[in-house]
């Protein structure tokens, strides 16, 4: 087997900016449609509010009813469900995964401790607030909340996606110094993942001012080549 | 359990020498012992009075007296008493005997304690992180580590200003900063 | 600084390759890793990796009041999240000499064994979805939900009850709520023969669970292991009937144990335990009505209370295996120390590295569920 | 004679369009029927639709070189050439000039694309997945051929369209199932192994490979695979009811029978767990093998 | 209690061994036939006591921040809101819990502890909002709901679930029986480990403080308390009260009306607790904690101080620890005033307020005892000598009620009595005697006089007779049933009309009629009767207890001229100061009657003069 090469890209020509077709805009209302009937949640417990999923997901809530259903990689997701808490060494693996979720992306931060600590507010181990360290499209109160609320917070993702008011994935590209800053502030300057965020935000076309900038350059000089690791364990 | 196995237990453990016992209730018994007699006690305990379970080794960090105390809980299901085998140890530099030759559930509970209060166990198996492996700070547990102060070092918090505050902040009212400053100045 | 799990491995010229099992992967309970090396099919070597759910929870709770660590300690075990309230509050109650009112004691054994239905049913819709059996999820979640509904009639939250303060409980039951309770039991037990026959008595699934990581009578007490699945080789020991605590002595109930070890006799233990403990909920229903009396003995203010220095080491036995508190007070308003044995901290470790060992790599995710480890137990 | 190629033409544009439609409400029975055992309600009207257009409309496609690509459509492109070599009701395509052989062939090509462009992935789970998966395809193809040897041998044709109207004139009693009960049990079960449902699910095994061939693919790529769906459970039911139901007289009885063939394999797999590799090639070289063989013995005679 | 040991079946062994056939699981396709079993989109309605999101009465909430105490996430914070009540004597402020729901738990600890019961949770627990309305996660609770939404209440305080200590801890008493001969103290004062729970209870809201007249620092002597840190408590209570035996004992005690614990529960018993630290630590303990300070650089100011009173000696205590030389002149032969001579031994042994005149006098204040200013001095050598002087001189006459006889001879005023009793006076001891007024003055020469009584004649004669109903009575709850205890009798809505006298010219008693109403629709004092209801009270004296006012004799006509006036007392600035820059004017004669008030009164305006004094010093 041979190693990794590093991601290509493929742009999809739709995200191109000229677009003359007459029926481009039906086309993409159809697809926005489609996005929100068919979410594919990424099936990762980060925390304790994971505990009230599988009966979400299960005969009595049912997710299946609004097309929602677990997937398993990352690559295969496009919704990110943050449970909870996210302890700092989940969420080095949170972010990667958010990078290899394919776009459109939506995260929801569910629980208290996504937003400003919650319980663990005094934890050393605990980030605090997750919106710095990706963009969160939606917030489920609660510790933990119901299915129900999960559900009721789903339904709404659902229309955000609809009427094309969750963008936030666009956000990470075009504020991408910014959440890399908090990523570095906390796990080091040293810190950098598989994913060429700068590479894609150009390709799609999201490179924005705030793109790049300090933390961007720090990264630059640190980032390593993806190499083969030895074996070991 | 009967008083006649209680009672051979108690001078089976007078074999150790130093050793205090205190009868906390009928399934407690602690023991207070030194730290050079324990390896001595497990054995005894898990070759001659069926104490075949560690259920948990417990640490505990003394800092006024520059101790560790290491708690040694063990259950026999034959007497169905658990001993709890006290020990002291210096808080630096910090190294005791692993008993993972006696118990092998030590191992774990001997890594934990390494990880955080910074005891190191000699002997025992894997001394590697399991928890911590992403931390670079001291080890947590030590009391002088300030958890809190190191979260307020390293966050910050959501600055919410919603709309009803900001009508009563027009009002002159608003977020009252501490408990105490809410109070009538004498 | 990259995380080691995604970066891409140099395998080594031979057969042997290094799989991640973990933090995200259908085939771990939670949060959790486990990484094997494998030789073809046949794990040689394995290593848990924890801590994606640590949160540090003994520091937490010596930073917070007795009292306010209650609504801290259920978040330690989520799946079975009850056990973690009672034993906190029998240490404490054993610290500072409370006594526990009769009618409280019951109502907590009520909820112990609800939860540990619970949390069975959990974990057997866990243990099938790993062989690709995903229907006793489906059921075994929504019936848990049931007892769930019981639990929010009762204590006012879904999951994370809060119901136990040291001296008691926190409110008593609502009306007609054993009635509910012995509808919702009859519910089980009649649903108990649709599981038997999706699941107990599939020749599949007892083909592929028989002979995964047995432990031997032997290796069980070395090893540590509690709970079913030191019943399962074998041992009839419960904490609950050989180190008694609330009113189990007072009970009529059955340790079942099975000889082979494998994850097949465990996930049968777990069986036969969950009829226990129906068992058990019915007698408590029975008993309830006459033992008058009030829930809960009043401790002092909250905000200034102290309890009596000393130590305690107080265990319960949990759906997963033996629960231990040992709390420490140095009588101020906040323990010294606390430290929480978990069940999963022996099983989910060394126990399932050692399994996993020569075990086969379909069978690597069977071993940890029928181990029913819980990881928050073990990063705490 | 321009006619009737463009006919042919146009047919065999048709065929897959009918396939895929027809596999899309395949796919929500298999769906349905799960949330049915399971007790709930399961997926909307069209939700194997939604997935696919919005598998399609993912902005990232991240490709793993060139091979990836092929693999995936190799894997789409295979089926959608076998449907042009079945016969539906009223068409035809291809399918008189085509014969089962080439059909078989044609069956085997996404296995081995799709083997191709995981391997590309670099992922182990994946790389694990595909030698499960082609282990799989090993496994049953052993018994499916033997049950198609059976099958022409009986009818004396390797070809479908002819297969088909020898039963269609006989009547049930003309039907495969009647005259070679034995192959057409073998054959189900050959049939359900090749749809890699439990408990023969051994290479998608989300508990143990994440999913093993899927594990890297994510939106067109992981569409691809969605359509590729589609198209296997019409091509495993229409063939299994053209070999052995007598095909379909009219359109309604033809989906009658496809989805009550596929019906059987998927009921069974939502109450079964999955085998294990080794556990799976000595089950489906026993038992289907030999009463393929076993059937094969009764039709020489 | 039976055993229930024969409930429910053995569990039925599963027979996994021979029961196991291949297709068991296919009978699950029954399953195809049957509804499912799922729940409809829309949110469930929760359980009755679910723990959702809050709900606050804002009428109920009093602003404690008790929550904010309690909660394990450091989630309430408390908001002030102009826009509401805020009343400091009544325990109540305008600050309202706001919750942060990024720390929430739902755990109800704040619900449990909220001593207003005031909140609680409600069944809603949906709430979803994106990024930029991330504001919607900080609410402030109020009985609407969180999205003014009804969903009714969920988690409620129950008697079960109370979290709050709402009974006072025990303290022994004298029993009636063990008290009514003698002066000794009533109340023994807590023991350490009463001390310790009592003070236990308090929730440290500070509402004490606020409400205290001289803000003492209750909540930090209470924590010293329950610290076991009694010298921290007293030092905490020397910061803003010397007279702190005396308080300790006899206080009107304003902090326990205005105590959070107080209002579904005893208020802390903050009074016995002053009083249990200062008797805890010794005397010359108290001394050498109060000169902790360190002695103060002396400024060459004089301050002349009239009336040892509390006022008076409270300023003295200020003063010479500003460093300023302080005289103080008392008319009568003991220090303490009203404290000395109106308060009874039983309430207030006179060692003990000996004790905190002690600490006074031991920084250095000289009392002059026995000199009267009007005829001893002048005032006007005082304003020669001195460079302020205050006027402290309380209340010293009874007020009369100028009824029909009641200048006879037998018809007293109690303050009269009171001295005369403490100062060890010989006087005619009544032997039935009618006492007007519902004060604690009333109380206290009524249970003064039933001690004489019951040591002179055996049995006790008194009847207590005042204009408001027993339950609005001024005095003290404890007063009125202690008083109940030792015999004597209380007519409640009897407004005097005049002392009866017999032919012989002996009064016999007093005629009082029904009282209708007290106030009149503007709320001025204008009682009402009903004629028809007469009653006569029997009695050989009278004594009057219906107030006391000032003796301002002394100041001299021309002074007195000088001064401005306002309704009969001496007008003052808010700082004491009367309209002569000279002359300061505090305690009971400017404010009300009470020991906790004058010490208020006292700080203010030494406080006042060491702000004048340090102008003139850094102006010369």
């Amino acid at each position: 087997m041979k190693s990794t090469d590093l991601d290509r890209i493929e742009v999809n020509p739709k995200t191109m900016p000229k677009r003359t077709n007459p029926l481009a805009n039906v086309f993409d209302d159809l697809v926005r449609f489609c996005r929100s009937r068919s979410m594919f949640m990424l099936h990762y417990c980060t925390g304790c509010g994971a505990i009230e999923l599988p009966p979400a997901m299960t005969s009595r809530f049912d997710m299946e009813r609004l097309g929602i259903q677990p997937m398993v990689t990352p690559r295969q997701a496009d919704i990110l469900l943050i449970t909870g808490y996210v302890s700092i060494k989940t969420l080095k693996r949170v972010i990667l995964t958010y990078e290899q979720m394919g776009s459109p992306k939506y995260v929801i931060g569910i629980c208290s401790c996504t937003v400003n600590g919650g319980m663990y507010w005094q934890s050393y181990a605990t980030a605090k607030k997750l919106d710095e360290y990706m963009p969160v499209d939606l917030y489920i109160a609660g510790c933990m909340p119901r299915p129900e609320a999960v559900i009721e917070g789903l339904q709404q993702l659902m229309d955000k996606i609809k009427n094309d008011q969750a963008n936030s994935w666009k956000q990470y590209y075009e504020n991408y110094d910014y959440y890399l800053g908090n990523q570095q502030k906390l796990f080091g300057n040293n810190w950098q993942t598989p994913t060429d965020v700068i590479g894609e935000a150009e390709i799609y076309r999201l490179m924005g001012p705030q793109t790049l900038g300090e933390h961007t350059k720090i990264l630059q000089q640190v980032q390593k080549p993806m190499e083969p690791l030895e074996m070991k364990l | 359990m009967n008083s006649a196995q209680s009672q051979s237990l108690n001078v089976l453990l007078q074999e150790i020498e130093g050793i205090q016992l205190t009868h906390q209730n009928q399934r407690r018994l602690r023991a207070d012992i030194s730290a050079d007699a324990l390896p001595a006690l497990l054995a005894l305990l898990r070759g001659r009075a069926g104490y075949v379970h560690l259920s948990a080794i417990s640490c505990v960090d003394w800092i006024e007296d520059d101790q560790f105390e290491l708690v040694y809980h063990l259950w026999s299901y034959e007497t169905s008493i658990l001993i709890s085998a006290h020990i002291r140890v210096a808080r630096d530099p910090g190294i005791y005997l692993s008993v993972f030759d006696i118990y092998t559930p030590a191992a774990f509970f001997e890594r934990d304690i390494h990880e955080m209060f910074g005891l190191y166990f000699e002997g025992s198996p894997d001394m590697s992180k399991f928890i911590l492996t992403e931390w670079d700070g001291p080890p947590p547990m030590r009391k002088d580590f300030d958890s809190e102060q190191w979260v307020m070092d390293n966050f910050t918090w959501q600055d919410y200003h919603p709309d009803w505050l900001k009508q009563i902040e027009q009002q002159g009212g608003g977020v009252v900063k501490s408990a105490d400053s809410s109070r009538k100045s004498s | 600084m990259r995380p080691e799990n995604y970066q891409a491995v140099n395998h080594p010229p031979s057969h042997e390759y290094e799989l991640n099992f973990g933090p995200n992967h259908p085939g771990i309970e939670g949060n959790y890793a486990l990484k094997v090396k494998l030789q073809g099919d046949i794990v040689i070597e394995a290593r848990a990796d924890g801590g994606y759910l640590h949160r540090g929870f003994e520091k937490l709770m010596e930073n917070r009041l007795w009292i306010q660590n209650i609504a801290l300690v259920p978040r330690i075990c989520v799946p079975d999240p009850v056990p973690m309230e009672v034993c906190y509050s029998l240490a404490v109650e054993d610290l500072d000499d409370i006594k526990v009112p009769e009618r409280a004691q019951w109502l907590r054994v009520l909820q112990l064994e609800l939860s540990r239905i619970a949390a069975h049913l959990f974990t057997f819709g866990g243990h099938a979805a790993t062989t690709g059996m995903y229907t006793p999820m489906y059921w075994g979640v929504t019936d848990r939900d049931l007892i769930l509904d019981l639990f929010e009639e009762l204590t006012g939250g879904r999951v994370y009850s809060i119901y136990n303060l040291p001296g008691g409980v926190r409110q008593d039951m609502p009306e007609g709520f054993l009635q509910r309770v012995t509808q919702t039991m009859d519910y089980i037990d009649g649903r108990l023969k649709d599981y038997d026959n999706l699941f107990f008595t599939n020749q599949i699934f007892i083909r592929r669970s028989k002979g995964v990581g047995v432990i031997n009578q032997q290796q069980a007490l070395e090893w540590g292991v509690t709970g079913p699945n030191l019943r399962a080789c074998g041992l009839a020991f419960d904490v609950r009937r050989d180190d008694s605590y609330l009113i189990y002595d007072q009970l009529d109930f059955d340790i079942p144990t099975e000889d082979a070890g494998d994850a097949w006799a465990r996930t049968l233990v777990r069986r036969m335990e969950l009829v226990e403990s129906i068992r058990i909920v019915r007698q408590v229903v029975q008993a309830l009505p006459d033992i008058k009396g009030p829930v809960r003995t009043p401790i002092p203010n909250p905000l200034a209370w102290r309890v009596k220095a000393g130590d305690s080491y107080t265990r319960v036995e949990s759906s997963k295996g033996e629960l231990a508190y040992y709390i420490v007070s140095n009588g101020e308003e906040k323990p010294y120390r606390v430290h929480i044995r978990g069940p999963s901290s022996m099983h989910a470790v060394q126990v399932l590295e050692k399994l996993s060992v020569g075990c086969r790599l379909e069978d690597v995710a069977q071993t940890m569920f029928s181990l029913d480890a819980c990881p928050p137990e073990v990063d705490r | 004679m321009a006619n009737s190629i463009l006919l042919t033409i146009l047919e065999v544009i048709l065929m897959p369009l009918v396939a895929f439609i027809v596999g899309l409400f395949m796919v929500l029975m298999m769906r349905k029927l799960a949330a049915k055992l399971q007790r709930r309600v399961g997926p909307p009207l069209f939700q194997p639709l939604y997935d696919i257009v919005k598998l399609y409309g993912k902005q990232t496609q991240i490709s793993h070189g060139l091979i990836h690509d092929i693999g995936i459509i190799m894997a789409v492109g295979g089926y959608v050439a076998a449907e042009a070599l079945l016969p539906v009701p009223g068409m035809d395509g291809i399918a008189a000039k085509g014969g089962l052989v080439t059909l078989a062939y044609l069956m085997m090509v996404p296995s081995l694309g799709l083997a191709l462009g995981v391997g590309q992935c670099a992922n182990p789970n994946g790389s694990i997945g595909i030698s499960r998966a082609l282990t799989a395809m090993l496994a049953y193809d052993i018994p499916f051929i033997i049950v198609i040897f059976g099958v022409a041998y009986h009818f004396g044709s390797t070809n479908l369209v002819s297969i088909i109207a020898t039963q269609q004139a006989e009547g049930i009693a003309g039907w495969g199932i009647s005259e070679m009960p034995i192959l057409a049990i073998a054959g189900l079960f050959a049939l359900h192994a090749s749809l890699g449902k439990q408990p023969f699910e051994i290479y998608i095994a989300p508990a143990e490979i994440a999913t093993g061939p899927m594990v890297e693919m994510g939106g067109k790529f992981l569409g691809g695979l969605f359509v590729m769906q589609t198209f296997q459970l019409y091509t495993a039911s229409v063939l299994y009811v053209s070999l052995f139901l007598g095909g379909g007289e009219n359109w309604v009885t033809f989906l009658i029978k496809c989805f009550a063939v596929l019906a059987i394999p998927v009921l069974i797999a939502y109450l079964f767990p999955r085998y294990r590799t080794e556990d799976l090639i000595r089950l489906v070289w026993k038992w289907p093998v030999m009463l393929a063989l076993l059937g094969v013995a009764f039709v020489m005679n | 209690m039976s055993s229930p040991k024969t409930i429910g079946n053995k569990a039925p062994v599963l027979d996994y061994k021979s029961a196991g056939s291949l297709l068991n699981p296919l009978k699950n396709l029954q399953f195809l036939g049957r509804k499912a079993i799922t729940e409809p989109l829309q949110p469930r309605l929760a359980s009755l006591n679910y723990r959702g999101f809050h709900l606050n009465d804002w009428e109920a909430c009093v602003g404690c921040a008790s929550c904010q105490k309690i909660c394990d996430n450091a989630a309430i914070t408390m908001v002030e809101i102009p826009g509401l009540k805020n009343d400091p004597v009544k325990g109540i402020r305008n600050h309202r819990p706001a919750i942060d729901y990024g720390r929430c738990c739902w755990c109800a600890l704040c619900v449990d502890i909220c001593p207003s019961a005031s909140l609680s949770l409600s069944r809603e627990y949906v709430h979803t909002c994106d990024q930029e309305h991330i504001d919607s996660y900080f609410i402030l609770p109020d009985p609407n709901g969180m999205h003014k939404k009804h969903f009714g209440q969920g988690w409620q305080k129950t008697e079960h679930s109370d979290l709050l200590s709402l009974t006072r801890s025990a303290m022994a008493e004298l029993e009636p029986a063990n008290r009514d001969t003698n002066f000794n103290e009533i109340v023994h004062g807590f023991t350490p480990e009463q001390a310790v729970v009592e003070a236990s209870r308090c929730i440290q809201c500070g509402m004490c403080h606020d409400s205290c007249p001289t803000h003492m620092h209750a909540p930090e002597y209470i924590r010293a308390i329950w610290n076991g840190d009694v010298e921290e408590a007293v030092r905490q209570i020397y910061r803003t009260n010397p007279f702190a035996h005396v308080c300790g004992r006899v206080c009107t005690r304003r902090c326990e009306t205005a105590c959070s614990v107080g209002i579904r529960g005893e208020p802390i018993a903050i009074r016995w607790l002053k009083r249990y630290a200062m008797d805890q630590v010794s005397h010359d303990r108290i001394k050498q904690i109060v000169k902790e300070d360190g002695k103060p650089k002396a400024s060459g100011h004089k301050v002349a101080i009239i009336g040892a009173g509390p006022a008076g000696l409270t300023a003295a205590f200020d003063l010479i620890r500003s460093g300023h030389k302080v005289d103080v002149f008392e008319a009568l032969p003991h220090a303490g005033g009203m404290t000395r001579y109106g308060i009874p031994d039983y309430r207030l042994p006179f060692d003990t307020l000996q004790q905190d005149i002690d600490v006074i006098t031991s920084l250095g204040v000289k009392i002059h005892y026995n000199c009267r200013i009007g005829t001893d001095k002048t005032m006007a050598q005082l304003q020669k000598k001195y460079d302020a002087v205050v006027l402290a001189i309380g209340l010293s006459k009874g007020r009369q009620t100028r009824i029909p006889n009641s200048e006879h001879r037998h018809v007293y005023r109690a303050v009269d009595l009171l001295q005369k009793i403490s100062s060890g006076e010989e006087f005619e001891l009544p032997q039935s005697a009618v006492v007007i007024g519902g004060g604690n003055v009333a109380m206290d020469i009524a249970r003064s006089l039933a001690r004489l009584q019951k040591q002179q004649f055996g049995e006790v004669k008194i009847t207590v007779t005042a204009l408001e109903q027993q339950q609005h009575f001024m005095a003290d709850p404890d007063e009125i049933k202690e008083a109940l205890e030792e015999g004597i009798i209380i007519r409640d809505s009897c407004g005097p009309q005049g002392c009866e006298i017999d032919k012989s010219g002996k009064l016999i008693g007093l005629k009082t009629w029904k009282v209708v109403s007290i106030f009149d629709e503007e709320h001025r004092f204008s009682p009402r009767y009903d004629e028809t209801e007469e009653t006569i009270h029997a009695g050989d004296s009278v004594i009057e207890a219906i107030g006391q006012f000032a003796d301002t004799t002394l100041l001299g006509e021309q002074l007195t001229e000088k001064l401005e006036w306002n309704r009969g007392r001496i007008k003052i600035d808010p700082n004491g100061r009367t309209s002569e820059p000279w002359l300061w004017s505090a305690g009971d004669c400017v404010s009300g009657p009470d020991v906790v008030h004058a010490v208020a009164d006292g700080h203010r305006v030494a406080a006042s003069i060491q702000q004048q004094l340090t102008i003139k010093t850094n102006k010369s």
